[in-house]
């Protein structure tokens, strides 16, 4: 089937691409359930978003991608692991490895972080929350590697709040790849607080070793607009601390530093 | 260490949503030749010291009572597992 | 190509009499005798399989249909304004302006979430959903009235963090947020949980769908999961259609859930609704392919001709009457016009969906269903699916109803010694705020996805569900449902009343605009006289209370037999209301602002002593009394007062007062965000002659607590008193003092609760009792 | 119909909460004498004729690549059943 079917029927046509040019892809497999917040936030942070589906290996010349939250080919045997086989996804695995001064930028969130785990973009794996049960709440997360595409705009140690929401959220590793992350400055985001689920290291969010590549748990893409997004003090859901996620790689992108 | 193996899988009857996924994806990655496939579950229960026909009996009851649920799966083997 | 034998049509033309075993399938004598009338002949295998389960009482409604006409008959053309599908179809659809339309339901899966709690409770969202997609819309958002027994009971302990799981793992992996829902325990619920859902849905106007069949030469397709024998158990009499050697047969118990196939299925729905693509839908839920065919081919040209050896299957040693009968999840039917067959297919395709084309829509006004080429059933589909059986069950009330009435709260030894001093009414808020029915309930709703779809404007544990539908516009719906079992179970005719008004001052609490109804009727066996008083009263009840709020009921739900061993539930009539925002942004959240110290907080309405059914009275471990009065006139003004100040921006925060009255309405409000208050209730006991135990516990109706900035108070209250509503100032959001403080006409001065030490109580029942959630 | 089995369970290094919560459940239900669990995977794959030592090999794979993740999981066995 052609790209040009939409992925979503009856949605509102997209809207027109913003000057900044940067094009950021959002696949879409068919259990995914965030692909629309990804696009939202895609284009609240500037970017166009590019519907890419998980049968089409074309990534029609997106700058980037983001791979949503959901439960991509329904996750029953372990999360992610039927779609890193995807089409889509031997391209983006081809991008994001390719030896070129600038990888394709690629973010997985929550199942998205699960999916680039089993398609060993990055270490260690997800395994159920030490409660096991589903978590749905608001969580304090600490910047703590704003070298990569995707983090550039934050602040070294920023404290932001965004929506997390998952039942196979626990990080693990081996001891030797925990060193290696820690020694490398490779989490990205770390859990502050009582751990939501028992990760190793309290990790929400790591990247790869070239920086292109992030995957984290928790939910940026629902909490980048006023009304919509997480509990803060200026009143309910009024946070919008995700949005710097997406204001990053537009800007990292398109080569400003704004 | 002795360990007592449970292995419980889905009544043949009931729809196994998590086996279904799977016979659906492996065609995809050149693994044909299944016909069909279904997820069940397999516990290793350990044991410190000599696995009595009591505890046996015991790792029966739970493996009926709590770790299967008799509505939607069956018990398919209690065994014993010398030196897992 | 079978193994069993096939009962054809000609065959039970040549076999009258063969005995065939309609009583195992639970048809009446008299049932059984009309159907061989309507035939003319003996059904055959097939067709008693279909006859039985459509004229069964959950899918024919023969109890409770009499009384719902009701529903229909008491509405005004006002009411029916934007009402674009009322009742009869799979969901009302209601337009909501700029054209969009909104569709809601509840429906219930009490049973099957007893038997198997995951299971039951994941099925129960996944039907009431396929309801939804069957109208054309997408559906956005989930709501969950539970009810479950004595929270220390075993029953409870197992079957409450199944039906929360299974609630869960299905919903979420739809991407429907979860913005509500109700979470109750009493001992009548013991064996008998209530697992009602809701779901909402959104459409274009173009994109409505009927489930009817229509266009002699269009195609019928069946699509979604294959299917097995799920939800046949006790119809395992077919599996030998010759009846004679009856083989014993393996059939599932319960239904187990696909929640991946559902999503890909509501994708796949859309883009075909997107592309035109089918004529008329239906989902198939109680009694399947019986239901479905029947249903399109009644509610349309009349006829249908389909070949049911093309389903797929999952098991396939299932007989053409089991196939008929069967309840498996996750399937739809749909009539596609053979120009559009070939582009149907891509899209099935393209999300990978099975499908298989069963055979056409005919003018014959006959439903035949062949089995390898061979008649198994010859109909009118009508006598399927609308002229089942309609019984006028006896009913009177029962004889313990005035007694009952009469046991009232004050006068009962329960009363004997009630809290009057500060610290007595100090420590009565605390034990209050830590029962399990007005606990913190965020153990079961933290498993709930509440933010996926990026629309969620209010969830839990505010009074109203809300949802963008446009986000341009900020168009968007606010969704509540309530019901009071104690206050039914006292008076169901008033009791179905203070359902409906809760749920209407919830919506316009949060600032909408009430526009619908869809109800969930829970109750005991229509049998017994006694209860089918309690149906006849709340149903009574609850379309009169409609009428004078001006919002029809646009479809619903009954659920009987909820019993075991002679007892009965109490009458729950659970009705949800869904109202309308021309901007969600104005909606009005339940908790004061963190950063609303020193605002103003208003009572709205006035307190009697009404204590009966209270939870006061429950806490006491009494039962018995009137409920609450009932003022919908009242409640109209004051959602009035709700919606314009949401509009008008007047007021930051709003609650209702409900179960546990004006003390549980301060406490949640300051739990909400943690920001206490200090507040008197000196002029309110003098105002309304009501004892300060009183003013702080009594449940009377029509009342609403709000916090505004005092810039504007006089607004405010220059626009209650143009509408003659009582408002009175409590006293002030206290944001740094982190704990509510009383004054009043007590004895020793007020009492002050600390907010940690309040909050350590309230969200500490829940997980004491089903384990912590986090490690 | 034969059926080869493939067995997987979660690494011992790594925590398995699931069987951390059976383990500490089980005393409470009166299964006194186990001293850990382990819960991990079981897959019944159908074949329709004979297992060949072709297919078989095509179930390791399917066990190394897809049925397991070697990060957190070892496949445990691949056999074959007869008459399940
Ligand atoms: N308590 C009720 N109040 C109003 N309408 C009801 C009630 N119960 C059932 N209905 C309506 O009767 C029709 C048939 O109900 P039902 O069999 O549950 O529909 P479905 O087959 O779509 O599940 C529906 O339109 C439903 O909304
Ligand atoms: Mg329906």
């Amino acid at each position: 089937m052609s790209a040009e079917t939409p992925l979503i029927a009856g949605d509102p046509t997209p809207q027109a691409a913003p000057l900044s040019g940067a094009r950021i892809g959002v696949v879409t497999f068919p259990g995914t359930l965030d692909d629309r917040d990804a696009a939202r936030a895609v284009r609240l942070g500037g970017g166009t978003a590019v519907p890419l589906w998980h049968a089409d290996e074309s990534l029609h010349g997106v700058d980037a991608v983001v791979l949503p939250g959901g439960f991509s080919y329904g996750d029953y045997l372990r999360a992610g692991a039927i779609a890193r086989f995807a089409p889509v996804m031997s391209t983006i695995i081809t991008e994001a490895e390719a030896r070129t001064a600038s990888p394709l930028p690629v973010l997985g969130i929550c199942n998205g972080f699960q999916v680039l785990t089993e398609a060993h973009l990055l270490p260690g794996s997800m395994i159920k929350n030490d409660h096991l049960k589903f978590i749905c709440r608001d969580q304090v997360l600490r910047v703590e590697n704003t070298g990569t595409a995707w983090t550039s705009q934050f602040t070294q140690d920023e404290l932001i709040t965004v929506p997390m929401k998952n039942q196979d959220g626990q990080y693990v590793a081996d001891d030797a790849t925990l060193k290696k992350l820690e020694d490398q400055g490779r989490v990205v985001f770390r859990y502050v607080g009582e751990s939501p689920n028992g990760s190793r290291n309290d990790i929400a969010g790591v990247t790869n070793e070239r920086g292109n590549v992030v995957g984290l748990m928790p939910h940026p893409e629902h909490a980048v607009e006023a009304g919509y997004g997480s509990d803060d003090a200026t009143g309910l859901r009024e946070g919008t601390d995700g949005l710097t996620i997406f204001t990053s790689v537009v800007s990292s992108l398109t080569g400003g530093n704004a | 260490m002795p360990t007592i193996l449970v292995e419980v899988m889905p009544k043949p009857e009931i729809l196994d949503p998590q086996g279904k996924a799977i016979a659906n994806a492996l065609p995809h990655r050149g693994f044909t030749g299944f016909s069909g496939v279904r997820q069940g579950k397999r516990f290793e229960l350990s044991v410190e010291g000599e696995v009595t026909e009591e505890l046996l009996e015991s790792a029966r009851a739970a493996a009926a009572e709590m770790l299967s649920n008799p509505v939607i799966e069956d018990v398919v083997s209690v065994t014993v597992a010398e030196d897992q | 190509m079978s193994e069993f034998n096939i009962d054809t049509v000609e065959n039970a033309g040549a076999t009258p009499d063969t005995d065939l075993p309609w009583a195992e399938l639970g048809l009446k004598q008299d049932e059984y005798a009309r159907i061989l009338e309507i035939l003319g002949r003996r059904p055959t295998a097939a067709e008693l399989a279909m006859y039985s389960v459509m004229w069964s009482e959950h899918c024919s409604y023969k109890s409770s249909k009499v009384h719902l006409r009701q529903f229909g008959e008491k509405v005004t053309e006002e009411m029916k304004k934007d009402l674009m599908v009322g009742i009869g179809e799979n969901a009302g659809v209601t337009d909501l302006g700029d054209g969009w339309a909104v569709t809601f339901k509840i429906e219930s899966h009490n049973h099957p979430s007893f038997v198997e709690p995951y299971q039951g409770a994941a099925t129960g969202i996944g039907g009431i959903v396929r309801d939804i997609i069957s109208m054309g819309a997408r559906p956005v958002a989930v709501m969950d009235p539970l009810r479950f027994g004595d929270i220390d009971h075993p029953d409870t302990q197992r079957v409450l963090p199944g039906v929360v799981a299974g609630i869960g793992g299905y919903g979420n992996s739809l991407g429907l947020p979860n913005v509500g829902g109700e979470v109750v325990f009493d001992s009548v619920y013991q064996q008998n949980p209530l697992v009602n859902a809701l779901a909402v849905g959104v459409l274009k106007h173009e994109d409505l769908r009927l489930a009817n069949a229509s266009g002699v030469g269009n195609k019928v397709v069946l699509f979604g999961a294959r299917t097995g024998g799920d939800g046949i158990g006790g119809a395992s009499v077919l599996a030998s259609e010759s009846f004679d050697d009856a083989k014993p047969s393996k059939r599932p118990a319960v239904q187990v859930g696909d929640p991946f196939a559902e999503k890909v299925l509501i994708e796949c729905c859309l883009e075909l609704f997107h592309h035109n693509l089918v004529e008329g839908i239906q989902d198939l839920g109680a009694a399947g392919i019986s239901c479905a065919t029947s249903e399109l081919a009644s509610n349309g040209d009349g006829g249908m001709h389909v070949e049911l050896t093309n389903v797929l299957l999952r098991d396939p040693s299932l007989t053409p009457g089991e196939i008929l009968m069967s309840e498996s999840q996750e399937r739809m039917m749909a009539v596609v016009t053979p120009d559009n067959a070939a582009a149907f297919e891509t899209v099935l395709s393209k999300w990978g969906v099975e499908f298989s084309w069963l055979g056409e829509v005919t003018d014959t006004g006959r439903l035949i269903i062949d089995w390898d080429g061979e008649t198994i059933v010859d109909v009118d589909p009508r006598t399927v699916a609308h002229d089942g059986p309609v019984y006028e069950r006896p009913y009177h009330r029962p004889a313990w109803q005035d007694q009952l009435q009469s046991a009232a709260f004050r006068t009962s030894a329960a009363a004997k010694h009630l809290p009057a001093t500060a610290e007595e009414l100090g420590q009565a808020v605390v034990e209050l705020m830590s029962s399990p029915n007005m606990a913190d309930k965020s153990w079961v709703t933290d498993q709930f996805d509440r933010f996926v779809g990026g629309n969620t404007a209010l969830s839990q544990p505010d009074d109203a569900g809300v949802i963008r539908v446009d986000d341009t516009t900020g168009l968007g719906v606010g969704l509540a449902t309530d019901c009071n079992d104690r206050y039914a179970y006292l008076d169901p005719y008033r009791g179905a009343q203070l359902a409906l008004a809760e749920a209407y001052r919830n919506v316009a609490t949060a600032g909408a605009v009430p526009l619908a109804v869809s109800d969930c009727l829970n109750f005991g066996s229509p049998e017994d006289p006694e209860i089918m008083w309690q149906f006849a009263e709340a149903v009574r009840g609850l379309s009169d209370a409609c009428m004078q709020l001006g919002i029809p009921v646009t479809g619903g739900n009954v659920s009987l037999y909820n019993q075991t061993a002679g007892r009965a539930i109490h009458p729950t009539p659970v009705v949800g209301v869904l109202g309308k925002f021309d901007d969600v942004s104005r909606r009005t959240p339940s908790g004061f602002q963190r950063w609303a110290d020193g605002q103003a907080i208003y009572l709205l309405g006035t307190t009697a002593d009404e204590l009966d059914g209270s939870e006061f009275a429950r806490l006491r471990g009494h039962l018995g009394g009137q409920p609450p009065a009932v003022d919908l006139e009242a409640e109209k003004t004051l959602g009035d007062i709700l919606i314009n100040a949401s509009r008008d921006g007047m007021i930051d925060a709003a609650h209702d007062l409900s179960e546990g009255g004006l003390a549980a309405a301060l406490a949640e409000m300051s739990l909400r965000f943690g920001v206490g208050s200090r507040t008197s209730l000196h002029e309110l006991c003098e105002r309304d002659g009501v004892d300060p135990f009183t003013a702080l516990f009594s449940e009377s109706q029509a009342r609403v607590l709000v916090a505004l900035p005092r810039s504007e108070e006089l607004r405010f209250t220059d626009m209650t008193t143009a509408r003659g509503f009582p408002a009175l100032r409590l006293g002030v959001v206290d944001a740094e003092s982190g704990g509510i403080e009383v004054t009043g006409a007590f004895a020793d001065g007020s009492f002050g609760i600390s907010l940690d030490e309040l909050k350590a109580a309230w969200s500490a029942v829940l997980p004491s009792r089903f384990g912590a959630v986090e490690g």
